[in-house]
C-alpha cells in the first residue's frame, strides 16, 4: 500500500504517523510538503495531528489554504482514502471534506490522555479489522476537539452511519455532541478523527490497539 | 571618541543594577565614561543572570567530569555518550520572576528557552520536565499562578512538538511572593555532529535568524535578579510572548542548516539576546565582533541600538557560518519563513563594535566583558542544624488510615494528573514509561534503547540541613532513575535561592552545592549544565532553598524496565533499606502535627549505591513485577501509590517495633519497595543476605483493599478518591488576574 | 486605511469559552452579566484607497480565513 | 442591557497570531491587507439596567477575567 503524509509548518505528528503506516504496511510514507502542487499516486493520503500554523486563528485554517489542498481535494473527489487525524481531522472540515467544526475543548484545557472508543461503524475501509460495536483504546492530545455541527448535519450523520469512532464508557474528554471522535463523508473514503491511534501501534506504546485502521486500509486495499 | 548624548548618572547606574564599585571597574577597563549603550551592554553582561557573580566560586566545585560526559558545563547545554555515535543533550533552566508576572507567557517563555538551548546544540528535543513551586493555596494569587503556568508550559511545548513526561509540583508559602517554575529539555544528536557557540575563522558572517526584534523583555535580565518589591507592576511591559510556532519552525530550519554544513558556530539569544550571544561567540573563539545594527530586522519602528542590544524577543539566533555557503544557508530560511539576515562579522582585534546608523555606538573590550565581569565571595554562615526530634513528641494519630487519606490528598502529595493530562505527553511516539511513575522513559528512536527522566529536590529538607538536603535532591534522583531501570548518567541543576548578599542564604547556597557535590561525585553522577536563580525573594522574604536536580539515565533494553504499579494478585512485597522511622521534617510532621521541625533524614550515600544498584540488577534480570522508590511521605504512601497505580491491593503486615506512624510515614532514604513472584521470593532473601542489602517483607499483593494487620483497612476506591480529588477540586474555582 | 473584523458565532453553535467565562463570573459574584458570548476581534491595515474596493477585499478575505462560514459570522467596520 | 467588550494586545507585545495570520493573507493574495493585530471580543447581557453602574461592573470583570491587563488592554462598549 502507497501513502502520503501532508506536512504542513508546524505539525507535529507527521513522524507518528509516518512511523505507524510504515509498521502496518511496510512501506514509508512520501512526505508531501503543503507548499508542492501534487501529490504523489497513492492509496491512501493522511493528514496528521499538530499544531499546524500554531493554531493560530482557529486550528486548521491556515494549512486549509495551503497549495496542496487544491490537489487533495482533487484526490479525494476521485476516491482516493484520505485520513485526518486530530489537526488533520479540523484541516478536512475547514476544507470542507468533513462536514462540522472543532469547537474549543468544553473544560477549554488542553488534554492528553487515554480514552476508550467504540467503534461504531466497522464496515468502512478504515475499520473493517475492529468488529461493529468493539471498544478499543485510544490516546487523544487536543486543545480543540469538540465536535460541532448543526441538527441536521448530525441526523444525517447518524443515520447514514457515518460516525465512525465514538467516546465510550464516559470517556468523553472534550465535550463532543453524541460523543463523536470521528466522521467519515458520504462516499466513505475521508475519515478525521481526534484520538491518536498513531500513538497506540506497538507494543512499547502499551498497546496494539491503533493498529486496526492501518490493518483494515492494508486489507482493502490489497 | 564615541557619541554620547546621555549622560551617565549615578541614578542612571544604579537603575542598571550596578553598584558603585561595579561602574567604577567600568570605567578602569575602558577609560573613559560607557555611552548608554555600553552601560547596558555591561548590566546586562555583568548581572548575576549572565555572569553568575555570586555563584560561579562555588559552581567550580561541582563535579563535572565523567567517561561518557562529551560536554559539561559551559555551553547552551551538557552532553552525554550514550553509545552507537549517539548523544543526549540536556539542560534545566528557571523563568520565575517573568512566571509570577504573567504565568502563562512567563512559563511558556521560560519552555521556549530550554528548547532552544537544546536544539542550538544540534539535538532534536525528545523530551521535557518542569519543576513547579508555588505558594500556599490558600494564597490570593496561587490558583492563578497555578492555572497560567501549567496552561502556559502545556501551551509552547505541545505546539512544539515536546513530550512533557515529568516534574514536580510543590505548594509553601515561602512561594508565594516568588514561585519557582524550572524548565527542563532533553534532545538527541549525533557525537559527530554537536554544535557549539564558539566562534571560527576572521572576516566570517555573523547571521541573524528567527524572529524580528522588537521592545519585549527590555531589562528581564536585569528584572530577574532584582529582588521584587510592590513596585514591580511597573516592570510589566518587559513580558514576552512565546511563539511556539515559530520557535517550531526555527528547529526545523536549524536543524536542517546544520545538515549542510554551514554553520560554524552557533548561539541562541536568550537572556540580554544580541549581546550575550554575540559576546559569547567571539569571546569563546578569541575574535573581535562587529555588528551593524541597521540589518538587524526589527518589527518596530525606531528602534534604537540600547534597545536593540538589550531586547529579550524570544525565537531569535545568531550564527556564524561559512561565507560559501551563505546562500545555501538563507534558502533553508526562506523556505521557513524565517528572518535571515548578516548582522556583522567577526574581527581579528577582539573589540566588540557596535554601529547605528553609521555611527558607532559601542567599542569594548570583548574578552573582558565577561572575563573581568566582577566576581564574589560573598559571607555566608553555616545553617544551624535544628534540635534533634524527641520522637515521644510525636503521638500516635487515633486512625492511622485517617492519616493516610489525608496525607494521600493533600496538596503537597496528591496526584499530578490535572497537571500532566494539559501536557502532551505522547507526540513523538517514543513515550515509554509516562507520567505519574517514578522516572519517566522515552524510547531513542529506531532503536531498543531508551532514556529515563526526572526531576527531584526536598525544599524542606534543604531548609533544615542544606547539605543533607541538597544530597537528598541528587539521591532522589538516582533513585527514581534507578527504579526505571536505567543507569544514571548525569545531571543538571537549577539552583533557586533568595538573596545572595545575606550571608544566611548564602550559607543555604554553599551548603546545598556541598551535598550536591559529595553525592554526584558518589554516585558518579556528575553535573554537565545548570543554571541558578537567586534574588528570589519579596519584601525580605526568600524561598526555601531550592536545587531542583534533573538527572537522565540510560536504559540499553527496554525489554527490561520496571514501573510502580502493582502487576499480579499474590505476589509478594518487600522493601529494600533500612527502615527507621525518621519523622524530622517529614510531610507527616508537617501535615499531621503542624510542626517544621527536626534534622532532615541522613544520606548514606555509600547505601544509595549499594541498594541501588542492587535494585537495578533485580530489575534487568527481570526478577522484579513493580519497583518504586520511598521518598515523601514514606512506606505508607509508597504503597498506597503502587496499589492505586496498579489498580491491585495488598495485605501489609509491619514487622518492626517501631511505632506505626513512624514505621508507615518515616522518611528515611535509600529505600525501595519491589514485588516479585512468590516463587522467587526465597531467592531475593538469600541474595540479598548475600550482598548485606537489608530487605524486609512488607506482604503480599491482592485484592481491592490496603490493609496493615488490623490497623487499617482502605479500599482502593477511597485512596484514589482522595489521590486524585485534591487538585481538580482545588482548580475549579475561577482563575481571576488577582 | 484601517479596518476593524468582528468574528462572532452563528446563533445556536456552542460557544464552550463564553460557558466558562459565564460560570467563572456567576462565581465571582458578577452573577448580573449573563448570555456570554465571545469571539474574535481583528485590526488590519489596508494599502487599498477606495473603501468599495476595501470593503470587496476584505469580504473575501473573511470569507476565505478570517471566519470558518460554517459556524462564524463576520463583520466589517472600515475607517473612512 | 448589552454590552460588547473588546480585549486587544498592548503595543509592543507580540502577536503572534497576527503575524501568521498577515503572512498568510499574503500567500493568499491579499498582500494589500497588513498590520493584522488579533483581539478577543465578547458579547455579554447585564442586568444592572442603570449604565454607570454596568460600566463599573463590567471594568470590574474585564480586570478580574475578561482581560489580562499584563499583557491587553480592553475596551467596553455598552447599549443604551
Ligand atoms: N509538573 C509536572 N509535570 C509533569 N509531570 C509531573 C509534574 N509534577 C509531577 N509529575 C509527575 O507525577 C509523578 C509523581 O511526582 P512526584 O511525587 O514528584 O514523584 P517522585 O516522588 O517519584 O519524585 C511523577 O511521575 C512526576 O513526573
Ligand atoms: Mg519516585
Amino acid at each position: 500500500m502507497k501513502s502520503a503524509v501532508i506536512v504542513y509548518p508546524g505539525i507535529n505528528r507527521e513522524r507518528d504517523l509516518a512511523r505507524a503506516l510504515e509498521l502496518v504496511t511496510g512501506t514509508a510514507p512520501y512526505m508531501v510538503w503543503h507548499d508542492d502542487a501534487e501529490i504523489p499516486d497513492v492509496d491512501l493520503i493522511a493528514v496528521p495531528g499538530g499544531f499546524s500554523y500554531g493554531d493560530y486563528l482557529r486550528c486548521g485554517a491556515i494549512a486549509g489554504q495551503a497549495r496542496i489542498t487544491a490537489d487533495l481535494k482533487k484526490k479525494a473527489a476521485k476516491g482516493v482514502r484520505v485520513f485526518g487525524v486530530c489537526n488533520g481531522f479540523q484541516i478536512l472540515t475547514e476544507i470542507g471534506l468533513l462536514p462540522g467544526a472543532l469547537l474549543r475543548n468544553a473544560h477549554l484545557k488542553f488534554v492528553c490522555k487515554e480514552v476508550k472508543l467504540e467503534v461504531a461503524n466497522s464496515r468502512t475501509a478504515f475499520t473493517n479489522a475492529y468488529t461493529q460495536g468493539q471498544i478499543i483504546r485510544c490516546p487523544v492530545a487536543h486543545h480543540d476537539g469538540n465536535y460541532f455541527a448543526d441538527e441536521g448535519t448530525i441526523r444525517k450523520l447518524e443515520d447514514e452511519h457515518r460516525v465512525v469512532f465514538r467516546y465510550a464508557e464516559g470517556t468523553n474528554p472534550n465535550g463532543s455532541i453524541n460523543d463523536i471522535a470521528g466522521i467519515i463523508n458520504e462516499k466513505g473514503n475521508v475519515l478525521g478523527m481526534m484520538p491518536h491511534p498513531e500513538n497506540l501501534v506497538e507494543p512499547l506504546h502499551g498497546g496494539l490497539d491503533g493498529r486496526g485502521i492501518f490493518e483494515s486500509l492494508l486489507e482493502t486495499v490489497a | 571618541m564615541i557619541p554620547n548624548e546621555i549622560e551617565i548618572t549615578p541614578e542612571l547606574v544604579a537603575e542598571h543594577g550596578l553598584k558603585p564599585d561595579e561602574y567604577q571597574r567600568i570605567l578602569d577597563l575602558i577609560g573613559r565614561t560607557p555611552t548608554l549603550t555600553e552601560l547596558g551592554i555591561f548590566s546586562a553582561m555583568w548581572n548575576e543572570h549572565c555572569s553568575y557573580k555570586s555563584s560561579k566560586k562555588w559552581l567550580r566545585t561541582l563535579p563535572t567530569k565523567g567517561p561518557r560526559v562529551l560536554q559539561g558545563p559551559g555551553e547552551n547545554a551538557g552532553v552525554v555518550d550514550i553509545g552507537d555515535g549517539e548523544a543526549v543533550v540536556f539542560k534545566m533552566e528557571s523563568h520565575n520572576h517573568p512566571s509570577y508576572i504573567e504565568p502563562y507567557q512567563g512559563a511558556a517563555t521560560g519552555v521556549g528557552g530550554i528548547l532552544r538551548d537544546v536544539f542550538t546544540m544540534g539535538a532534536r528535543p525528545i523530551a521535557a520536565m518542569n519543576a513547579l513551586r508555588f505558594g500556599a493555596p490558600t494564597h490570593e494569587r496561587t490558583r492563578h499562578i497555578v492555572s497560567g503556568v501549567v496552561a502556559g508550559i502545556g501551551g509552547y511545548g505541545n505546539s512544539f512538538g515536546v513530550p512533557t513526561v515529568g516534574g514536580e509540583v510543590n505548594f509553601d508559602p515561602s512561594y508565594n511572593g516568588n514561585c519557582l517554575v524550572n524548565a527542563f529539555a532533553a534532545g538527541l544528536a549525533d557525537t559527530d555532529k554537536i554544535f557549539l557557540s564558539e566562534a571560527k575563522g576572521v572576516g566570517m558572517p555573523i547571521v541573524y535568524l528567527g524572529s524580528k526584534t522588537g521592545r519585549d523583555g527590555i531589562h528581564g535580565a536585569t528584572m530577574a535578579s532584582a529582588e521584587f518589591d510592590d513596585d514591580s507592576e511597573e516592570k510589566r511591559p518587559t513580558v514576552q510572548i512565546g511563539d511556539p510556532f515559530g520557535e517550531k519552525l526555527l528547529l526545523e530550519a536549524c536543524l536542517e542548516l546544520m545538515a549542510t554544513g554551514a554553520v560554524i558556530a552557533i548561539q541562541d539569544m536568550g537572556a540580554a539576546g544580541l549581546t550575550c550571544s554575540a559576546v559569547e561567540m567571539g569571546a569563546k573563539g578569541n575574535l573581535g565582533v562587529e555588528l551593524d545594527l541597521d540589518k538587524v530586522p526589527c518589527r518596530e519602528e525606531g528602534m534604537t541600538a540600547y534597545e536593540m542590544m538589550l531586547s529579550e524577543s524570544q525565537e531569535r539566533m545568531l550564527m556564524v557560518l561559512h561565507p560559501e555557503k551563505q546562500a545555501e544557508a538563507e534558502a533553508v530560511f526562506r523556505k521557513w519563513d524565517l528572518d535571515f539576515a548578516v548582522v556583522g562579522k567577526t574581527t581579528d582585534d577582539l573589540r566588540f563594535r557596535i554601529f547605528r546608523h553609521g555611527d558607532l555606538m559601542g567599542d569594548l573590550p570583548i574578552k573582558e566583558l565577561g572575563d573581568e565581569a566582577p566576581e564574589y565571595d560573598r559571607p555566608w554562615v553555616e545553617t544551624k542544624p535544628p534540635a534533634p526530634l524527641d520522637p515521644e513528641s510525636v503521638p500516635a494519630p487515633n486512625d492511622l488510615g485517617a492519616v493516610l487519606l489525608k496525607l494521600l490528598g493533600s496538596p503537597d502529595m496528591c496526584s499530578r494528573r490535572w497537571v500532566w493530562e494539559q501536557y502532551d505527553h505522547l507526540v513523538q511516539g517514543n513515550t515509554v514509561v509516562r507520567p505519574g511513575s517514578d522516572a519517566a522513559v522515552v524510547r531513542v528512536k529506531d532503536s531498543n534503547k531508551g532514556l529515563a527522566f526526572s526531576l527531584d529536590v526536598t525544599p524542606r529538607y534543604c531548609t533544615a540541613d542544606p547539605v543533607q538536603g541538597g544530597k537528598q535532591a541528587v539521591a532522589e534522583c538516582w533513585r527514581n532513575i534507578t527504579a526505571s531501570g536505567a543507569e544514571p548518567l548525569a545531571v543538571t541543576d537549577n539552583l533557586n535561592f533568595g538573596n545572595p548578599e545575606k550571608p544566611e542564604i548564602m550559607g543555604q547556597f554553599v551548603g546545598c552545592i556541598k551535598g550536591i557535590g559529595e553525592a554526584c561525585e558518589a554516585l558518579a553522577f556528575p553535573v554537565v549544565s545548570g543554571n541558578v536563580s537567586l534574588y528570589n525573594e519579596t519584601n525580605g522574604q526568600a524561598i526555601m532553598p531550592t536545587p531542583a536536580i534533573g538527572g537522565v539515565g540510560l536504559i540499553p533494553d527496554l525489554g527490561k524496565i520496571a514501573t510502580t504499579a502493582f502487576k499480579g494478585e499474590g505476589e509478594a512485597i518487600y522493601v529494600i533499606g533500612e527502615t527507621l522511622g525518621h519523622l524530622g521534617q517529614s510531610v507527616y510532621l508537617r501535615d499531621i502535627e503542624g510542626r517544621r521541625e527536626g534534622p532532615a533524614p541522613h544520606v548514606d550515600l555509600g547505601a544509595e549505591k549499594r541498594h541501588g544498584d542492587f535494585v537495578r540488577s533485580l530489575i534487568r534480570s527481570a526478577r522484579v513485577t513493580a519497583v518504586h522508590d520511598v521518598s515523601d511521605g514514606g512506606l505508607l504512601i509508597a504503597l498506597a501509590e503502587m496499589a492505586m497505580a496498579g489498580g491491585i491491593g495488598a495485605a501489609l503486615e509491619a514487622q518492626t517495633d517501631l511505632p506505626l506512624h513512624a514505621w508507615g510515614f518515616g522518611e528515611d532514604q535509600a529505600r525501595y519497595i519491589v514485588t516479585i513472584a512468590e516463587a522467587g521470593a526465597g531467592d531475593l532473601e538469600k541474595d540479598a543476605e548475600k550482598t548485606g542489602i537489608p530487605l524486609t517483607r512488607l506482604g503480599r499483593t491482592g485484592g481491592r483493599e490496603l490493609t496493615l494487620s488490623g490497623q487499617l483497612t482502605i479500599s482502593l476506591d477511597k485512596l484514589a478518591q482522595a489521590h486524585e480529588g485534591w487538585f481538580p477540586a482545588y482548580m475549579a474555582a475561577p482563575d481571576t488576574n488577582a | 486605511m484601517k479596518a476593524r473584523i468582528i468574528v462572532t458565532l452563528k446563533n445556536g453553535v456552542l460557544d464552550p469559552q463564553g460557558k466558562a467565562i459565564e460560570h467563572a463570573l456567576g462565581q465571582l459574584g458578577f452573577g448580573g452579566i449573563g448570555d456570554v458570548r465571545q469571539g474574535k476581534y481583528f485590526e488590519v491595515t489596508l494599502s487599498e484607497q477606495d473603501p468599495a474596493k476595501a470593503r470587496a477585499q476584505l469580504e473575501d478575505a473573511c470569507k476565505k480565513l478570517f471566519a470558518n462560514t460554517v459556524i462564524e459570522n463576520y463583520a466589517i467596520e472600515l475607517d473612512v
